[in-house]
């Protein structure tokens, strides 16, 4: 399968050893040559000297999924050696730092010795940037190894170094050091190679986190509370980023507040009370952060606050795998909360999603006036993606739900037949009309609380109102399954009987898949979820299919469970394709999970 | 019964203020606290302070916790926005509505069982970012609405209703907000109106985090005369540091601090918090001397009430993220989305 | 339908008048005269001064659910007359306190003014005793009106006073005064009355709360941590009450520990810690705190640490509803925290089982290593029950699960033919060996951690040794499946389509209703969750029935939700009866529902 | 790359102590932090002071929350059990842990952000609870697992490694442990191991809550010179308030408090530790002296350091229970379960 435009290369660094923009300039090399690349960082829970792997595969017909099995090895880290060797595939090519020369004992790969070290002693004497350019003199070897055009990279390096001259040049040299070297020692170009096509025409690269921050400026949040907790952090980081050069007023102060939380229980408080006062407020957060929100989320479930919460996913449960992938929270998030509570929710696929579906989620909240959750995971957030560049139209107008003004408040009682009341379904969708304090001298004011409550916003006992209002809001859900994001359905054969259901950043896994399958004959359609509660799309799709593969990235099944809970769907219909080891999917894995359909061991892991 | 009650509100109920309101216009539901509970006379004072202040009512926002003392942002100031929010979290949810609007007067109510207990921690952070805020703490030394277990500020040894006494020893809130950079702390007793009024107006009219430490005896379970926090020993202790006096606007300072007996301490609008000294030796200006103070007195088993400690020109959080000067919740649209250009150089950034 | 032993009365009043004694007097009279009672307190989430009503359902045939239509309303609160006299069934009485004459305006009932307040006014100085003498002036009346044995109540007084003389003859006063009054101007005894039966042998009146406490005392709990929370505070209390009196040791120590917790974040914890050194451990709370206690319920689920929570449930969502009851945090306890977990829940449906189910939980906590989740209910939890009496076989030995001790460790290779690994599954059930801190000098120590790790409890980030442990937890809830609790099945008639699934304090409604059924002719059968995983009888029973009821106290048909979830139901078949206004469940509704059978608005309930 | 280095242990391994064990039998696995982090130096600190103290290693657990602090029980102590909890956790863990069994000794590493922002409640609860345990901050300034935000003990001004100077005023984890109650309150620097580990072996053999909170730098995000928190600062600012040795056992002391220049402060076992004044003033018995001492050194910039506070009889949680000597863990069955006679009687009084 692997030849030119089509291959896996992974570097075996170290972290904290600076390998980490080396490894960068490369993949967007690939990119600005026209060939889409996804590069995925695999990196450690610590901060410097574990073994760390940058993977990316190739894929000129736009596969951005994982695909295991290496064709080319960087082996930058002699820790990892071994386990780096047995990834290469048969027929493969290791490349490693031969200034310590060793035999790799594998007959069947290619080994490309350069004495990386030795050349960087040579020529530098720090021992910082001895270590910096040995990660620059690999891209060069690789520069000729897989005919890297050397102005695309030379561009990408000035572009990278903000053309501090001095700098470039060093970094020309080492990369010219390794370039030479493997035009010299080895055949160039190898079989598997790079070659200038049009693949990423109206692309950008970029991680989800950063388009989703962008997307809180460009949707208009002023109020952000965050602790710090990976994944999540550099989603806020980039809001910070972004708004620093794109809300600053006239006199130079912030159009925005930013407040690093003593915990994520008052990170959620402060998204709440911004919100409660009518400004755009989110917070973001991942794994455990997701568990001490829950008290919050339910108050704003109940008092009817909007807010948005970005869960970037990471490797559960408990602590788990703080630097893994997962799509684990979906139960967690779906029914956050003591009681009868239940929270709406996105699922963004891609970076560009992070955006569209992060900017939607604001105006989800504020019409639907609750809690929206954005459920992005590691592996969309902080890997470099190629992925549609980002659009805005300029006359958008934010949604923001049914607040009332000075007048509103005046007019309410000609315009409706009917005097204000903070928790009254006026027009019949369920979602009452809210006021923000100082709006109105003497109309409007009521009391937010918790506790149990009349339509009116008035404390009461009475159990029967207290029914008749939690009767209402789950009405309210009901409106907000039409006015969510549908999912997106591909039908390969309307007269398929297969179907796959999935969501987020098993995008591009199941649509491989899908190409895999119909090689094998094996026709199916499949379904992208992009919110709950369910659209009715999700029960017809069902209803269309004798067998639906739901594929997940976690151990439970989840997704499935919320669909057999929520819309009744008969489990023996639902085939569950489970995928939990922290590792992002593979078109593999759902290929042979179909093609093994209802093997016990997965049915099994659904229980 | 209580129902019966209204907050003892003790004024003629159709004076008018500057606004032409009556102390009615800014009262609210009825309390259905126990008859006599000590929150109720907080109540009383806070709208007392609100009216004597001449404040529009729908630009302050009231929010609290949970208990007894949270309950009673529904017994005052009606017309004002109120937000009981969940146990101990107060402070954050003030945070929030204060970034979002940094025009309105933000109160809060706690109780020491939601501020010393469960929302130690969101306390101290609060205090950390010098919220714009008042905090008023209904300091019982007990959990009254869960039936009167101890809290974590009742004194070590002061004794339960049923006679066992309190093995732990008492966090002191107001040593722990001047260590922590409060701007403004002061205690006071729910029993002691011409003291506690002027304190809360000042409070309010303060510019930074202005925190008050309120005893309030819960009459149901922690009243009784053994416990340090009933009407009768708080009345026997209650060392007050000065007499209070609020003065609005700028007029002329008779007595200068130093001169004789009395300090003026000025807020950020020019009113005037006047002390006249009864214990000479304590300048409220020190956190040293304020924490060293407090804890001679507590030393004897006296309770130091009055200005503990007041940082005359404190920045709040606002100032410190140099936010806007306008309210983030009414930033115009154009101001707040950068448009396609933006985001074009933006794309063009990432190929 | 009422009549003889078969009536409802009500008494309204107001908290903080002392009314409860009385009515608690009352109460017990009638049980002591073998006339099963359930006695229910309506109580404000306040402390002195507002509305609060005590509803004695009395029930020869020994019926314990709530029923609706009062009988005789003893109406004490002048805030409440209006809808106190609308509560009274056409036919029937109601007492009041002349003192202030008032005319109801109903001719259908009738009424009995007695001037209490006057009559005691007359007889005591003191307003307290004035005010507490009214209350059993009330009483007193009642023994003539019902004809309720005076011997029996007084001696039931006698030893509510501990037998103090001078309190007894004040009392018996009052309650004389009462009677005399009744007896002088009523026609006594009404139709509804009191008559010695025998439907109390062998039972007991005892809340759950209390039941509970005395579980966690005879299970061997040495460490308790807690935060104050209504509904669940006395079950901490009467824990602590007992244990100081069982649980002194020679030198007058307790063999025991509570620890009154700043916040329920750091009950759990406490109880964690004291569970992971090796004491059986446990918390209790309810509403909020569930919410609060996530984290720290996934490091148990995923560090494998025994803990015991009991969560007396109140009405929900957020603060909602803490003095009325629901079964509404079911999916916020099976599902606690983020990432893939699920939890062991319990649900007793009486104090007696609040007992038995309380005590198992601690040995299923300790052979399963994970928490046990005990869901009671405000009802349950608070009211008085007729309930069986408590029994203990004194040759009970715990089961303290795989724990190993010096020897244990030392002999292990030994027997088990392999070395001892924190988190090996040796036996093949999933379930691990665990060591205590301080056992071995040498051998046995590991690191307790929520982040991944290997079977040797090692630090690992290999995605793959992730995903082996989580799936020997994940068999590990397989064998807990089959041995847990097994439900309870009621068979009316083998041939019956129709079951009713429920579970516990929906017991009496649905036994009851069951017998309203057949009366309408309708034979079903019934099935009573005892805990969750479930077990197989649970999917049994839904496969041998057409239409399954699930009658649940919550909005979203939460247990339905996992029925289909857990076991793949189709929702078709299983149909929702839901009751959330926080008033506990009646034999009524549960009837309505059957034979409403597949009600629109029911159905919509569960989506 | 620090994986190549073990936490730096200046001995030869070779020595042996009373039970017969080198300081290798108290390490554990390689530190996996980075190469210079001051954290590794507190892991050799306490692999020395237990070495030292002849401790039996499993007669000891370790505990602690999150953060690159929170794993180096990880490095020391492999033959200990040890308890990895969540963030902010590690002190209601403890509390649960030395209930369990008040026999073993209880040594909790958390973080500067593990403590003072997510923790700080249960922190400052476990304080008032004289939880026996010793309980040791290292503190950076900065959250060091996640990056190197600030943390809420960084210093107000003290700029980040971009440069941006931190808004927020800091908070004195030693300050808050005296105002709280602690028993033992010390200050150190992880870059000073001749006052370290005495305070360490002094903390262990202290009966009661004994805080550390050690100055620890991150090389990796708060060491740049400007940083209030780098090696660089903390050596020029460092004030020691005394030289510091431990005694073990009984033996006669020679100098006496006041005499001299020499404190002896008794531990509960008898053993001492010895502090050599360098500031005299200070007494380490009285909690004001405590506060004043460090709020002095404070304002000109310095870091009061060594024994700060002690407190030489104070009462465990324990001792405030009543509960068993013995470990709750292992309370004969007979002695927990009371039985179906003392049921009969309870069922009796129900009828
Ligand atoms: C998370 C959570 N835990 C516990 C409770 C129960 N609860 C309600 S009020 C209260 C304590 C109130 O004490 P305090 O703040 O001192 O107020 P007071 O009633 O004494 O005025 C508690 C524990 C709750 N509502 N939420
Ligand atoms: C509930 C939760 N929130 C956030 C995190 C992410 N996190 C891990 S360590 C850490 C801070 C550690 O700082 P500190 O305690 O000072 O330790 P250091 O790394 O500086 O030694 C944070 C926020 C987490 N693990 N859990
Ligand atoms: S219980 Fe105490 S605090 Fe609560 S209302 Fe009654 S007197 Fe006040
Ligand atoms: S990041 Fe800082 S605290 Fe963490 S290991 Fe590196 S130096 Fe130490
Ligand atoms: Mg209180
Ligand atoms: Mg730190």
């Amino acid at each position: 399968m692997s030849g030119i435009n089509d291959f896996v290369i992974t570097f075996a660094t170290v972290n904290g050893s600076g390998s980490a923009s080396a490894n960068g300039i490369f993949a967007k090399s690939l990119f600005r040559m026209g060939i889409p690349v996804s590069p995925k960082n695999l990196f450690p829970s610590n901060i410097q000297g574990l073994p760390t792997w940058y993977e990316v595969r190739v894929s000129e017909a736009g596969y951005l999924a994982r695909r295991e099995g290496v064709d080319l090895m960087v082996a930058m880290n002699s820790q990892t050696y071994e386990q780096d060797v047995a990834a290469v595939v048969p027929g493969g090519w290791l490349l490693y730092d031969s200034s310590l020369p060793r035999d790799f004992g594998r007959g069947d790969i290619t080994v490309l010795p350069i004495p990386i070290a030795a050349i960087c002693a040579e020529h530098w004497t720090d021992t910082r940037q001895r270590q910096l350019f040995k990660n620059i003199a690999y891209v060069g070897a690789l520069t000729g190894l897989l005919d890297l055009d050397p102005a695309v990279v030379r561009q990408v390096m000035v572009d990278q170094l903000k053309g501090k001259a001095a700098l470039v040049d060093a970094n020309m040299k080492a990369l010219t050091l390794g370039r030479e070297y493997a035009l010299a020692h080895f055949g160039c170009p190898l079989p598997i190679r790079a070659r200038s096509a049009a693949g990423t025409d109206g692309r950008i690269m970029l991680t989800g986190n950063d388009a989703a921050g962008l997307a809180a400026v460009y949707a208009g949040a002023t109020v952000c509370a965050w602790y710090p907790i990976t994944p999540s952090t550099s989603l806020v980081e980039a809001f910070e980023r972004h708004a620093r050069r794109l809300r600053m007023d006239p006199e130079g102060r912030r159009n925005y507040g930013i407040v690093q939380a003593e915990d994520e229980l008052a990170a959620i408080g402060v998204a709440i009370g911004g919100g409660w006062n009518g400004a755009r407020s989110f917070t973001a957060t991942s794994g455990p952060g997701i568990s001490l929100m829950g008290e919050f989320l339910g108050l704003a479930y109940y008092a009817e606050v909007p807010v948005v919460l970005f869960n970037v996913q990471r490797g559960g449960p408990s602590t788990g795998m703080p630097t893994r992938t997962q799509q684990s929270d979906l139960l967690a998030c779906a029914y956050a909360s003591h009681g009868d509570t239940r929270h709406v929710l996105l699922f963004p696929s891609t970076p560009t999603e992070c955006f569209t579906l992060g900017a939607a989620a604001f105006d989800l909240a504020d019409r639907l006036q609750t809690p929206v959750i954005v459920m992005s995971d590691l592996d969309i957030g902080m890997n470099e993606w190629v992925t549609e560049e980002l659009t805005w139209d300029d006359t958008t107008v934010p949604d923001r739900g049914k607040v009332l003004t000075a007048e509103g408040l005046d007019g309410f009682r000609e315009l409706k037949g009917r005097e204000w009341g903070r928790y009254q379904d006026v027009d019949g969708d369920a979602i009452p009309y809210r006021t923000l304090p100082g709006t109105h001298p003497t109309k409007g004011a009521f009391f937010t609380r918790g506790s149990s409550h009349d339509e009116n916003a008035r404390y009461t006992e009475d159990g029967r109102v207290h029914a008749r209002v939690l009767d209402r809001i789950r009405r309210k859900f009901a409106t907000a399954a039409t006015i969510v994001p549908k999912p997106e359905v591909t039908i390969r054969d309307e007269a398929a009987r297969t179907g796959i259901i999935h969501f987020g950043s098993s995008i591009h896994a199941v649509h491989e898949a899908l190409d895999l399958l119909e090689q094998e004959g094996v026709l199916a359609n499949a379904l992208r979820i992009r919110a709950f509660p369910f659209s009715d799309e999700v029960a017809d799709f069902c209803r269309a299919h004798d067998r639906v593969f739901v594929v997940e990235q976690n151990r439970d099944g989840q997704m499935r469970l919320l669909l057999m809970g929520e819309l009744g769907i008969p489990g023996a219909k639902l085939i569950p394709a489970l995928s939990y080891d922290g590792m992002s999917l593979t078109a593999a894995f759902v290929r042979e999970a179909v093609l093994a359909a209802g093997h016990p061991a997965e049915a099994g892991a659904a229980k | 019964m209580s129902h019966m009650k209204k907050p003892l509100v003790h004024h003629p109920a159709l004076r008018r203020n500057a606004l032409g309101l009556t102390h009615r216009d800014y009262e609210a539901s009825m309390s259905t606290l126990c008859a006599g509970c000590g929150h109720d006379s907080i109540t009383a004072a806070i709208i007392e302070a609100c009216w004597e202040l001449d404040l529009p009512a729908h630009r302050v926002a009231k929010l609290s916790g949970i208990g007894c003392s949270s309950k009673t942002p529904t017994y005052f100031l009606g017309r004002s926005h109120g937000f009981n929010s969940v146990h101990g979290r107060m402070p954050s949810i003030t945070t929030g509505a204060n970034l979002a609007n940094r025009e309105l007067v933000y109160v809060g109510v706690s109780g020491d069982g939601d501020t010393a207990s469960i929302g130690l921690g969101q306390f101290c952070h609060a205090v950390r970012r010098k919220l714009d805020m008042t905090y008023i703490v209904m300091n019982n030394g007990c959990y009254g609405l869960t039936k009167g277990q101890f809290s974590a500020t009742n004194d070590k040894a002061s004794p339960s209703k049923k006679g066992e006494p309190n093995p732990f020893d008492a966090i002191d809130l107001c040593q722990m907000a001047i260590s922590l950079g409060a701007g403004f702390v002061a205690r006071s007793f729910s029993g002691d109106k011409a003291q506690l009024v002027p304190l809360i107006m000042a409070a309010i009219r303060y510019h930074g985090f202005a925190f008050l430490d309120v005893i309030s005896p819960c009459v149901t379970f922690n009243n009784h005369p053994t416990s340090t926090k009933s009407f009768d020993y708080v009345r026997a202790h209650n060392a007050a540091l000065d007499r209070v006096d609020f003065i609005e606007g700028r007029e002329e300072i008779t007595v200068a601090y130093g001169e004789g007996t009395a300090v003026d301490v000025e807020m950020h609008d020019g009113s005037r918090l006047r002390l006249f000294k009864v214990d000479g030796s304590h300048d409220p200006r020190s956190a040293d001397d304020a924490l060293a103070t407090i804890r001679r007195k507590a030393a004897i088993g006296e309770v130091a009430t009055g200005l503990l400690y007041v940082n005359e020109e404190q920045q709040d959080l606002h100032d410190v993220l140099h936010s806007s000067v306008r309210p983030l919740n009414a930033i115009p649209w154009s101001e707040l989305c950068p448009g396609s250009k933006a985001l074009e150089k933006i794309n063009a950034a990432l190929r």
